[in-house]
């Protein structure tokens, strides 16, 4: 079980807590066990910010995950929320399950670029046309951390490992395929922009169907150096940056006036509302095939693009197709998962 | 035929003008997608309706269309249904095997065949009856494009006609068939008719077999296994569904898909349940372990090449403990195998599926009336002991046609196993995953979505400690899997016991289990009857194994464990649990052929191994 | 220490002035990534230069940095190179584990720790060295970044000069670990010094073990059994290698990735072989598979995860008869279990991987030597028998330094099996790949790629005759699967003999296999000298199990079976193998820590069950 | 082995042969079993014709395929090569495995949409990815027709089964991901046409990388009714061609001179041309954004679009990137492939 055991928050004089009355401290997980300045370390602390900064319950949270130095971040952030740290490349299915049994769950899928692009690709992409409610989040470092540093198939043609080896496959761009397939809410980001990354996460609590987050995170111990294309100094100096991107969320009532030839404001599912201030004239994150024929430049043009590319606050998502009760299915009662006797004997009566 | 092991043998009913009633096997070789299969049922519902046993088994290949099948009924007024090796009467439609199928018959068969095959140049030692099957079609059905189907609805007027099967029965039976489809129930009955008056006019009777009314299928139900299984699940709460079409498997999700749109409807028009087609088995049992981790009774349904998918994901819902219900409709392994067939071959790497030091509990139904109940067994089951259940049916009991008792409506209530939530963490304060707090090797959980602060734990597939906390330590480890061995143990105490039948002071045993039943007591019969031979019978309903079972082994000098796979998977799982002493005991009848196993193949071999 | 499971007992070296020479474990308590790692290994070279007998295990936590490792030293005379649970030499580096790690020590144990830690307050019972290292680090280190790596190599001396260890072995061995780094090696070697020459100058030697010059170590190597496989199988002529990384077994590739480019690299400076890293297990093993199929001698290398994986294309393996090496270098389960810790646990399911009949060839290396000549039995068999064949080794072997003999140039030629080429079948004018010509149960086959009209043949993992044509007759189904059987008999006298080593007229028996062997060898020593109990020991080298296995327990009361899991998984397979009155002989020593067995705990159990 | 056993065929005066002294007999496969109308078996005599036509060798010909009623095919075409019936959407590995043991084969890999798209697509991505020699064909008829006709991953949104159901998730487009992933010659066709399907299988053998074929192929049992958007009738009123295909092999010396502004002529690694005569102005199938652009527009607009996607014919294929001898692996001498014993003694002198 969770590794903090606080009480719920109680306001004032106490420490500074959130709209629904808990500290940062409430959000937060286990001491990481991952090397000194792994990107991923970032990336939890953002979540945790996040969750905290939207009131997000953390008893209604999962975390589930795959397996990799990534897939284990979910011990060190919000240890009062359930965890499953799953098996290699499989977390979509369990997340899947989850969400089936108790649609009021919030679901955030930690994963990393091998677990979802190398042995993971085939459920990531289910995942992604079923539209399922979960916060999809890829800690993409282009190799296997936690086996020391193998390419994964995010690794650009031309990366070079410390070894020297070469890679010479192309990579899957996992926000194209996410696009491509039929998530509705799809950036990518880096674990070292805090304020960009803040906001993506929080209008990935706001939205309501498949939020696929690509979040380049350094692995400072195997993939950091000079020839690798997914180290700090790479990502600082080729990342191109499609939009500013900042959230108000609905409990806020913010009412900023945005010229609409600058800015694109999305008003979420929930009424929040995303601000995406164009830095590139004639990009519109509301078509699909624009954001693909974008991110396919960028490879082209050897860009890192960072932003959002895609997004669809009102699509159904799976659990709306499925048209099932408003209760968990988890928590129904026995008289209503059990048909009553007469059932039965109708059933037999047919079968005479 | 091309696919029976039969040798020719006399058959009961020869020239000789003895009447046999009520006791036959009616055979119709015919080509699948040909619409056969309506005429079959008609038939085997018509003789069920005269009150006598009886059972249909199809034995279809595994394409769409165009290739030889066979479908056998069995009629027999001592509730016979397993398969019978010898065939009385062939219905041969299929110029493809209809040589062969006619050339394999025991002598004294009869052999009912389309005017153009000429079958009766073939042998003199059976009884022909030839029908000119276009001719009386083009009578009765004007549209041609029809004619196929129906063509199929007159030879079973004939058959009517020559068995004496009561002409009003296959009427009743056809309305049941065609439903409401008035017209083509008109049609076909008309074929019928008319086959039937053209045995009338033309064909003397010549077998000896007959059927004749009785009253032992009174209130009784037809149905196939998977469709009892599809019900039980209802039945038993189950509300997440996941899975991925393979035969024989799919008709139990099929099914179900139908029950439960229909009677597990909310008043607000909305579902209780979740049915999910995955993207193939590893998403299906992930999603089922994700599901019953979150506290949905989840199950899927699948055969052996979805089983060896699941091996992962199978390590990881014992480990984790998370409950769950897989159907292994067993199909003919090893790998593609013959998907069409039937089998109990993955006994054995099912009870170890996955690395490690791994086990399951399984469950394993014989009839439809126990895929009904051990679908409740078998959730809560795996709700009690936080883990996945294996209820391992076949296709022989799944896909084929079985007379049943109506089922009971379940008594047992349903049962959640272990779960802690809001109110008694309130009282508790905190508690620990894997803590064995009562000495029976089960821990207590909490489901995601209960609003206390300790409520979370954290589920992992690595190593850890009671309170599910990351552990690399020795002894966290040990002391982990000792109580999981604990648990196993616990479960021998709960699963469903065995069935024992005894014989009169019988010294010698039989253990076999599901669909092997129905061949096992036919045999005994076989055995008291022709040989002298009294057996005492254990029917297996789970691993792990009661007590009852050591005691049965203790009881007889030699038991015979009579199963239908190549390597004895059952008698090996006996011996690992047994008591040295008792495994010089055991004796194997271990076969596969796919074909359902037969009574007579259990006597012959039996009988030779006890030196008759 | 947070990993092991010792119970305080007196350690041999006490403060009584016995001297101890050449028999005592050295334990270094670091953190992962600290770089310890090459100190550790000159300390092991410059103690095996000295001709003493030595092994080194490391325990490392499965993450990449910042956790505790404990790296052991076992230094032994009588060449025991098992494990030793009891700790005669801490050097504690760890704050974190101090405490406990000197805790746990036996009376009289001695701790070499960093001054600030300040472990001399702990206990009185054990005898302290405290050392100021970054002091001493600060002299000879003037750059402060390298000063974290250098510290380690000061221990390095500092228990050279506790443990007499010549400073000259130190050098060669920095320079042989820094090769031609010459700058690195200077700068550590000064750490050394520095260390050697503080002890010297400052400690007091209070402690009774001493390493003394002898020459049981001459000729010999120091490799990793992973490093001895990947040279195994660049000399068993493998020419395609697939893999997907997991630890444990990831260096096997990683390694032989080296020598294949160095060694296997033809004039034209193209490759003789493909090494792909595939994106899963499933894809790996498929890889395999095909390629084996095509006619190459193809590889794979895995963990349990993956070995689940495998499942459905284990039983295509199987059925098909395709050619293929799988290594299966154990770690703990169920699930993910702790990556980085050694288990025997997959014995069992691998036997029996995928559903249906299946059955599988295993062979068992227990030392760098035999994962070395292993490699080409594993390819020959599995060409010989077109079959898949799984080498068990674990991560004990796989990736601890052991001490061996230099391995012998393979005299076995390499052996492809049963090829027909385009030659034969102009002899032959056609064959049919699955008829059992020679009565062994082995089929000809032909590779793609055969210039002759009927080369071809159709593959298929659903069912098939002799001439690999589509089948779903019982006959066909039924001879087929017998044939398979039959071939699995024939491997028993072709996989690999147990190895026999006998006592003096023993009623005892043990048996044993992989690396329980090092722990067995030594605890039948101690047996005899301790308990005056002689025992036989029978090494399983391989699976099916060969006549001498039968043999051994027919001539012994009964027989010990050592494993390292919870299950007794080859006691299970012995099981259903032996005679049924051989198997209450048969006794369970079963254990499963995550630790290599060592010898005290076979010999506690096995006395204490012989009633001593 | 092969069902039929003729001998190689011999010249004149007997029927008439191709280049290398073959009869189209000598092409042939067992009886389908497959339903009468079915297209997989119109996909198998294309097949004949064209390894036929291109005077294929058959003995160096391999037909690896997964299980459905498509993967049944490789039994009705070409007997005189080697079958491969692996397992439920892995043939790719097999075939991956196979080329790698020997690089002279010609590898035809069939599969099914469910095979492919569903269980299969993790496989499919990485294959694409590693730019293999294969020609990859999907009988793509929008169901799983061995398992009775349940939807599989690329059923169109609001296709309708014969029981009624819809199909509520978007479909996977495999040639878009082909493209998007690495393929080197990605077109779609459709079994009824003979024309364009011969065209792009002559193009498919003379290509030296990854070819991947989407071949509709309607299931007329389980998926060719009205309201299915794979049936013959759909496919015919929705069918939109991008070009017309034709193929001329090296070894004929036909010259047509076409016009640049009306045709795009594509000359192969092995020198024979592939003529595509533009029906749409302004598509170039050599600008891999554009097709993935055009792909998603095709969904967009509810067309059927065939034709080639798009074609790189030099890209380097995997076997290329391996570097490995020019004989293959599988038959190499032991004197190569097993190093001699000095190599031995230098190793272990290392260790000393
Ligand atoms: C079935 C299986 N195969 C292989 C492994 C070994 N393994 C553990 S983590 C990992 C890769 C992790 O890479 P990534 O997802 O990128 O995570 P990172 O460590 O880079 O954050 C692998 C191959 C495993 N645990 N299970
Ligand atoms: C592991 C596994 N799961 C399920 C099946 C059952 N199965 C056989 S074919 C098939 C689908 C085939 O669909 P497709 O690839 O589209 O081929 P089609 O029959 O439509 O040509 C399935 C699910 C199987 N054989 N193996
Ligand atoms: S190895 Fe890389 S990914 Fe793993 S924790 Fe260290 S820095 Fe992060
Ligand atoms: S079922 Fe469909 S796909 Fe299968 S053979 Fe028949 S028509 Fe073709
Ligand atoms: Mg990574
Ligand atoms: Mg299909």
């Amino acid at each position: 079980m969770g590794t903090t055991s606080v009480e719920p928050g109680t306001t004032a004089p106490g420490p500074k807590t959130n709209r629904i009355g808990l500290t940062v401290i409430e959000y937060k997980g286990g001491k990481t066990t991952l090397c000194a300045g792994c990107g991923h370390n970032a990336i939890s602390e953002r979540i945790i910010e996040a969750m905290y900064e939207m009131g997000v319950e953390p008893e209604f949270v999962i975390k589930p995950s795959g397996i990799g130095c990534s897939s284990k971040t979910p011990a060190y952030f919000l240890s009062r929320s359930h965890s499953f740290n799953a098996v290699h490349g499989r977390m979509p299915s369990v997340a899947t399950g989850a969400m089936l049994a108790n649609k009021k769950l919030i679901c955030i899928g930690v994963s990393g670029d091998g677990d979802t692009a190398s042995i993971g690709i085939g459920q990531f992409i289910h995942l992604m046309r079923r539209n399922l409610p979960i916060i999809y989040i890829i800690e993409d470092n282009g190799v296997y951390g936690l086996t020391k540093g193998q390419f994964s198939a995010t690794a650009d043609l031309g990366s070079k490992l410390k070894t020297g080896v070469l890679n010479d496959l192309p990579p899957i761009d996992t926000c194209a395929l996410a696009v491509q397939l039929g998530a509705t809410l799809v950036g990518r980001s880096f674990s070292g922009d805090k304020k960009q990354l803040s906001a993506m996460l929080k209008a990935a609590i706001a939205h309501k169907g498949t939020v696929m987050l690509d979040v380049v995170s350094p692995c400072v111990t195997f993939n950091d150096h000079e020839g690798s294309t997914k180290s700090y100094k790479y990502v600082k100096e080729h990342e191109e940056m499609l939009q500013e991107v900042s959230f108000v969320p609905h409990f806020e009532d913010i009412n900023v006036e945005y010229d609409a030839g600058t800015t694109v404001q999305v008003t979420m599912h929930d009424g929040s509302r995303l601000n995406l201030r164009k830095l590139e004239e004639d990009f519109d994150p509301t078509d699909k095939i624009g954001a693909i024929t974008r991110l396919n430049q960028a490879h082209h043009d050897g860009e890192v693009l960072t932003g959002i590319f895609y997004v669809n606050p009102e699509a159904p998502s799976f659990i709306d197709m499925l048209n099932v009760v408003d209760q968990p299915l988890a928590t129904l009662p026995d008289s209503v998962t059990r048909p009553g006797k007469e059932v039965l004997d109708a059933c037999m009566e047919e079968l005479r | 035929m091309a696919t029976t092991d039969v040798v020719p043998r006399e058959s009961a009913g020869g020239m000789n003008k003895k009447r046999i009633v009520n006791d036959m096997s009616i055979q119709v070789a015919t080509v699948n997608g040909s619409g056969s299969q309506s005429s079959n049922t008609v038939l085997l519902r018509s003789i069920f309706q005269m009150g006598v046993p009886v059972s249909g088994k199809n034995m279809f290949p595994s394409n769409i269309a165009g290739l030889p099948t066979w479908y056998t009924i069995r009629a027999n007024k001592n509730g016979y249904i397993g398969r019978k090796k010898e065939i009385d009467f062939l219905v041969a439609m299929n110029p493809e095997t209809a040589t062969e199928d006619t050339m394999s018959l025991a002598a004294g068969a009869s052999v009912l065949y389309d005017e153009p095959l000429a079958l009766h140049k073939l042998r003199d030692d059976l009884i022909f009856y030839s029908v000119p099957y276009d001719k009386i079609v083009a009578q009765v059905c004007p549209e041609a494009k029809l004619r196929k189907l129906v063509k199929n609805m007159v030879y079973v007027g004939v058959v009517a006609n020559l068995l004496t099967i009561d002409m009003a029965e296959i009427e009743k039976a056809i309305r049941k068939q065609f439903a409401k489809k008035v017209k083509a129930a008109n049609l076909n009955l008309a074929a019928a008719q008319a086959g039937f008056e053209y045995a009338k006019a033309n064909l003397e009777k010549r077998g000896a077999f007959y059927i004749e009314r009785m009253d032992k299928t009174t209130g009784k139900i037809i149905i196939d296994g998977n469709s009892a299984a599809a019900l039980g699940c209802m039945f038993a709460g189950c509300t997440v569904v996941t899975w991925y079409p393979i035969t024989p498997s799919s008709s139990l999700v099929e099914t179900m898909i139908d029950y439960m749109k229909e009677y597990r409807i909310g008043p607000d028009g909305k579902a209780t349940f979740a049915i999910v087609q995955a993207e193939d088995e590893l998403a299906a049992i992930g999603m089922v372990i994700g599901a019953g981790w979150a506290g949905a009774r989840s199950m899927t349904a699948t055969a052996g090449p979805g089983i060896s998918l699941m091996s992962e994901f199978a390590g990881l819902g014992y480990y984790v403990e998370v409950p769950g219900v897989i159907w292994d409709i067993q199909r003919v392994g090893p790998s593609t195998g013959l998907p069409t067939r039937t089998s109990q071959g993955d006994i054995l790497s099912t009870a170890f599926l996955s690395h490690g030091d791994t086990k399951h509990i399984m469950l394993i139904p014989c009839s439809a009336e126990e895929c009904f109940s051990m679908a409740t067994d078998a959730f809560n089951l795996a709700e009690q002991f936080q883990t996945l259940v294996f209820v391992m049916s076949d296709l022989d009991l799944g896909m084929n046609n079985w007379m049943s008792d109506p089922f009971k409506y379940p008594e047992t209530p349903i049962k959640r196993g272990k779960v802690l939530g809001k109110e008694d963490l309130d009282r508790l304060g905190s508690f620990a995953r894997y803590k064995d707090v009562d000495g029976d090797g089960i821990g207590y959980r909490t489901l995601p979505g209960t609003s206390h602060p300790n409520a979370a734990y954290f589920a992992r597939g690595s190593g850890h400690n009671e309170k599910a906390q990351y552990s690399e330590r020795a002894d966290d480890f040990e002391n982990n899997m000792e109580r999981l061995n604990r648990k196993f143990e616990t479960a021998r105490s709960f699963v469903p016991r065995p069935e024992l039948t005894k014989g009169i002071n019988a010294k010698i045993g039989i253990i076999g289990y599901g669909t092997s039943h129905w061949g096992i007591t036919e045999s005994r019969d076989q055995l008291r009857d022709e040989y002298q031979i009294e057996t005492d019978y254990l029917r297996l309903r789970a691993y792990p194994f009661t007590r009852e079972v050591h005691e049965f082994i203790e009881q007889h000098e030699h038991v015979y464990v009579v199963e239908q796979n190549r390597d004895a998977q059952m008698l090996s799982l006996l011996k690992l649990d047994l008591k040295a002493e008792l495994i010089p005991r055991l004796r194997s009848l271990a076969h596969i052929t796919g074909l359902p196993l037969d009574a007579r193949s259990i006597t012959d071999e039996l009988t030779s191994m006890e030196g008759r």
